[in-house]
């Protein structure tokens, strides 16, 4: 009860009425899913205390920070958040350095956990700090913004697509931070994305939102093998799957991982053995076959059974497989179900290109 | 070239100009931003009355405070009957005058500084930890500074520049309530040209050198901070 | 046809009711601008378009004839000046002006000695009975003698020393209490008037001014009419 | 209650104020957009001049303006000797002194509205076909439309409320150079308190009538456009 | 000669170099790419003349806009270019709809081809006409951003990153309409995109720009197949090829194509028989076998040869393959390479899953 953030907010914005009511953990990533114009920016808004709806109610870990019924309301400035804006909007009078360090300075000492030289090297903006925005280019920009929530030292750190600008080698810098520092902080992020490669890599659970209202809520794993859902229509369907790793092979940079269904070779993970983790099969990156192959370049053939079937846009099908009770999507062409005759219940092999799997 | 009066009534006049403009920067600034945030329907209606003074000619004005002020007018017969205290003729009575008269001055150039400022950049600052108070010093003045420059420049100019109310209100006490334009003014009325034109020429040198400096440290810090 | 006229703000309101009767006597028509003489002075040095001038003092018409901007010998007193020691209340000003004794005062009303004859008027007069030094200090000084009639009537200043036809109209009593400064504590205050443009009807308007009939109205306003030279 | 020549007096005033305030933002909008972008060292210096004529007396001020347009000043005796026709004591020459007397009021809330402009909101315009004088009229006026009306409404405003240098160089002739704050100070030299009180009255309601309007539709226009 | 865009810019800012001299073609999309900083924003506003380099050539289809030598300098109102900011910037004072025709309503209208009803439909933006700028979400304003510069019926199209903020399906409708914008009107479109999938869909040639200096340049196919430039390492390889419509099976929804190198069974295409398409293929959906497989759901299975191999991260490789003379990446790892022997020369069966194709 105590831990968790939970609202209830109804907000009415010209046409459009955000009216979400439901409770999210208060730990891991929380990733906020809809189409352009759904509201995830208002609701956002709305848990940062930027908006005050004429019916509200936010619970933050056991402390009410919203509650129209009885008159509360603390402010943003005393909610210790990290709010990374859409649109940036830095200081366009301080420089990066003090842009950065504004939420810093004001937090009180004990709770001063991130360091500028840290966040400064994890987004390298080491040669910007002495330059006022205008100076800055798009990316660098967002980059200061991100830094600068997340040296708020917040208790909650709320990101609206925060990335949207950065070119994909920075990304792969900054999602690997944001993973560690939800884990070792336990900081609950509530995050906007459109990119599903982002989602899957920082998500732990998914919120999706349609007009203001929303349409579904679950785990990551649950939410992306559900072929129900519009998520899985505009992006990659594909199974999520807690495994441990077994061992290193240093000559091909493979590790190898056990699952409850079986074994997996996946590109080296810098892990030590032992370790859990949590890898992602793409249902397009399944084939399936009638008869164990010869050899070939695919390193993962697993012995499955169809359990589901189901069409998937013109032409193609989503398979829902078990992999010893594990769920596996495989996507293939209707022609493909037909030739090989696949029904519920039919026995396959599920060939799995190693490098398609994701940590 | 200038007279002892002369030195004391220019003493009397920067001490009126900064006591007034402090006074107006102090008590304007909140209503400035205060007007320049509020949604209130009826805000025009004290838009306009804030203007209103402008209207007048200040020795007009001058006259209507003066009988406000004297022991039958409303606000003189308040103080009279609360301490029987009146500010006719000293220095507070001035500064009363000047900051009524000054004070569109003030308060115009600050509300529309203020309302350029995004809400958002508000709203960035209040995520991070910066309450009301510290987001107007931290965010809002220093993104204004062109505009709360201009105000309290052209409160001080105005202020020393002013010269109906002032020589009503004030009875051109010298020592007390002289001041510099009334100095001026007396030469030139007098027919002594030259202390008019010393103490003309004065005034304007140093108000230039003021405005000069202001000005030039207004220029090197925008070009520092905004792309202009 | 028409005659500019520069008047002395004090003397604007008999300036006007004279004005109306020379007007209905001849059809001429008089307009009148009032001011502060000073101001007058300057714009009249600088090429103002006005045919006369009504001064508060003679030192400025005096100055305007050297310097042969004025018609040389058209120069004369339209009106004395006559000085009171004035205050709105009743009964409060003494006949013989013994109240200026009181320390109790705080504000004493005069006009600008150095810019308004009645300022000079009224600082002769408290010289002459000793009391100038210690009204320093609590002395409040209008620009022009209109400026000061404002202090008191406002109540602003208790008393003052201002012009008596400020308070007197033809006809009627005077409000409040005064003392009637004895002409022998000050120089006499002349108001003079010049021409300034050369033109019948300035001259007729001039003639007119000194007409017992125009005298009759300036005593009626409170003003000494000048000895007939 | 109002007289003929108080009703002359109030349509010089009028039109005095409705020409200066057209002949500040005609030539003012250029100068102040001008000093908003320009990136010229010294303008500071320029800013300096334009606000210098708000610390002289007003009088001295029209003293001074006097003895320049006069027919043995500078300007004056210049005129003359070109066209044989002095500024002093004429309609146009209350409309050069309050020109001058009014500039910083006009110049200064533009130049603040102005600098508020983003380049980059500018540059947007120009890719979309608009050129420097479309992207003024389309998107910076409609932008600094706040400014702008505080630049005209106070430009207004000073110049009815002007006295000290119209009375000055206009000389208060009636039908020609007497503008309505010097008949209501007339009518207080002279006593005539009833007439003065008449015609303060009469100013300010029209004048808060106009503020009123002004204010209102730009509060109106505001709502629509922008967050406050 | 007189087709082609040509530029020279040599713009110092700050401490960063924009230097850069080439020619693109006069039709096309060409894409820039670089990482956040490289100075992709500033060579778009040097070309459309928002900036005023100390040195400065810009040649458009014979047109010179900018040589600094001559003093010759060609405001950007006269270029007649659509340009979409990186940060929307739309005209605050303006409604949705007068922000759409304000380059509109000042085009010639001999020149007005596009239609406000079209760019209304095409971004969805049909409810938003009466809006404020402030009143709409981050996406619906890139929106209509995009259909300002569109509206502005340009010669030339400079798009900063125009759907950084846009959920896929809003880019799977807007970028149809781009290729078909170039291809009907021939207007060229320089494009900056993070996003690979983005890139592939509407870049005929790729610039790469890396510190304000020009990397490397040409085709996309061409530019793809390279193994040694940085955009393989961040983004996914993949050939690129052209191929033509050979027949449609509608009973499956599937279409055969036709190239150099045989035949591949995609996803229907909307297109009619005999059209040329162009397909491309990740190098990460290409397995590898050395014998012809069994019955399996991968539909295009052909024989190519192994002609390059590099290594390509850890314990990874990309392989080169020539499918009857066409080119056609495979990634694989280390460990498959090792077991089958694969060495140059070796033949194999290139297994490719139908659906990984894309048009
Ligand atoms: N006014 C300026 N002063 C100093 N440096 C500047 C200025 N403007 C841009 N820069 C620098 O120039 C470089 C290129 O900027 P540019 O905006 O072109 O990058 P970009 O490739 O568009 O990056 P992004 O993908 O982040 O938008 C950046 O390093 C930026 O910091
Ligand atoms: N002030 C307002 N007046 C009217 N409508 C508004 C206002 N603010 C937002 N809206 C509407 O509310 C809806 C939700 O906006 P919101 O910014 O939350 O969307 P979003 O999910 O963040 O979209 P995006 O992905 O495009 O940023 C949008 O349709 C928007 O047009
Ligand atoms: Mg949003
Ligand atoms: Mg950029």
């Amino acid at each position: 009860m105590s831990s968790g953030i939970c609202f209830h907010f109804s907000l009415p914005l010209g046409e459009f009425n955000l009216e979400i009511d439901t409770e999210i953990p208060g730990q891991g990533v929380t990733a906020l899913f809809g189409r352009s114009g759904s509201g995830k920016t208002s609701l956002l808004r709305c848990i940062a205390g930027l908006e005050k709806p004429p019916l509200a109610f936010l619970r933050f870990n056991g402390e009410i920070w919203h509650d129209t019924g009885q008159g509360l309301f603390v402010p943003p400035q005393q909610r210790s958040i990290g709010y990374v804006f859409q649109e940036g909007v830095l200081f366009p009078h301080l420089r990066a350095r003090e842009n950065l360090l504004f939420g810093f300075k004001r937090t009180p000492k004990l709770q001063q956990i991130e360091s500028l030289q840290r966040v400064v090297d994890l987004l390298g903006l080491h040669n910007l700090l002495q330059r006022y925005p205008y100076q800055l280019s798009g990316g660098e920009k967002q980059r200061v913004a991100i830094g600068r929530a997340l040296l708020n030292n917040p208790r909650l750190l709320l990101m609206d697509e925060p990335m949207a600008s950065l070119d994909r080698s920075h990304k792969k810098e900054i999602i690997p931070y944001l993973e560690c520092l939800h884990r070792s902080t336990n900081i609950p992020i509530i995050y906007v994305t459109h990119d599903p490669e982002e989602l899957v890599r920082v998500a732990d659970r998914l919120l999706l939102i349609e007009a203001g209202r929303l349409v579904a809520q679950g785990a990551l794993e649950e939410m992306m093998a559900r072929v129900d859902l519009p998520i899985s229509r505009d992006y990659d369907a594909g199974a999520i799957i807690s495994a441990r790793i077994l061992e290193h092979d240093e000559e091909f940079h493979l590790t190898r991982v056990g699952f409850k269904g079986g074994e997996l070779t996946i590109a080296a993970i810098d892990q030590p053995v032992g370790n859990s983790i949590r890898i992602r099969i793409h249902a397009k990156d399944v084939s399936l076959a009638l008869d164990p192959p010869g050899p070939t370049s695919i390193l993962n053939i697993l012995p499955a059974q169809v359990m589901e079937m189901q069409a998937h846009g013109r032409g193609r099908m989503v398979i829902r497989l078990e992999v010893g009770g594990v769920p596996v999507l495989a996507r293939i062409t209707q022609k493909s179900q037909h030739r090989l005759g696949l029904e519920p219940g039919s026995k396959v092999y599920a060939q799995i290109k190693s490098v398609a799997l994701l940590a | 070239m200038l007279s002892e009066s002369d030195l004391t009534a220019l003493f009397i006049t920067l001490k009126l100009a900064s006591v007034t403009t402090l006074i107006l920067m102090l008590f304007g600034t909140p209503f400035a931003w205060w007007l320049a945030r509020t949604r209130w329907r009826f805000k025009f209606l004290l838009e306009a009355l804030v203007a209103l003074p402008l209207v007048l000619p200040p020795t007009v004005l001058g006259f209507y405070l003066l009988v406000a002020l004297g022991p039958h007018g409303p606000i003189g017969g308040l103080l009279e009957a609360l301490g029987g205290y009146s500010l006719a003729f000293t220095f507070t009575g001035l500064v009363v005058g000047s900051v009524f008269y000054s004070l569109p001055f003030v308060i115009q150039p600050l509300q529309n500084a203020f309302s350029a400022i995004e809400e958002r950049t508000l709203e960035a600052a209040s995520t991070l930890r910066a309450t009301a108070l510290d987001r107007f010093f931290s965010v809002v003045l220093p993104m204004t500074r062109s505009g709360v420059i201009t105000a309290a420049t052209l409160g001080f100019a105005h202020t020393i520049g002013e010269f109906g109310v002032v020589l009503m209100i004030g009875g051109s006490i010298p020592g007390e309530t002289q001041v510099l334009s009334i100095a001026i003014y007396d030469h030139v009325e007098s027919l002594e040209y030259t202390q008019a034109h010393w103490l003309s020429a004065a005034l304007l040198i140093f108000s230039f050198l003021v405005l000069f400096l202001v000005y030039r440290m207004n220029q090197r810090q925008c070009e520092q901070g905004t792309r202009p | 046809a028409e005659i500019r006229v520069a008047v002395a703000s004090n003397f604007a309101e008999t300036f006007a009711v004279i004005a109306t009767q020379f007007e209905r006597h001849t059809g001429h028509k008089v307009i009148q601008i009032t001011g502060s003489t000073g101001k007058h002075y300057a714009q009249i040095r600088n090429g103002a378009p006005f045919d006369a001038y009504f001064a508060a003092d003679a030192e400025r018409p005096e100055q305007l004839e050297q310097q042969g901007i004025a018609l040389p010998g058209s120069r004369f007193t339209y009106a004395l000046g006559k000085l009171i020691l004035w205050s709105p209340l009743m009964d409060y000003v003494d006949e013989e002006g013994r109240i200026l004794a009181d320390g109790n005062i705080r504000h004493l009303a005069i006009a600008n000695p150095r810019l308004a004859p009645y300022g000079r008027a009224a600082q002769e007069v408290l010289q002459s009975r000793g009391e100038w030094q210690s009204f320093q200090g609590r002395l409040v000084r209008g620009e022009n003698i209109g400026q000061t009639f404002q202090f008191v009537s406002s109540g602003n200043a208790a008393l003052g020393f201002i012009a008596r036809s400020q308070v007197m109209r033809p006809g009627q009593s005077i409000k409040g209490s005064l003392w009637d400064v004895p002409q022998s504590l000050y120089s006499p205050i002349e108001q003079q008037a010049v021409m300034l443009r050369e033109s019948d009807i300035a001259r007729d308007f001039l003639a007119f001014m000194r007409s017992e009939e125009s005298l009759q109205t300036i005593r009626g306003f409170g003003y000494g009419a000048p000895d007939a030279e």
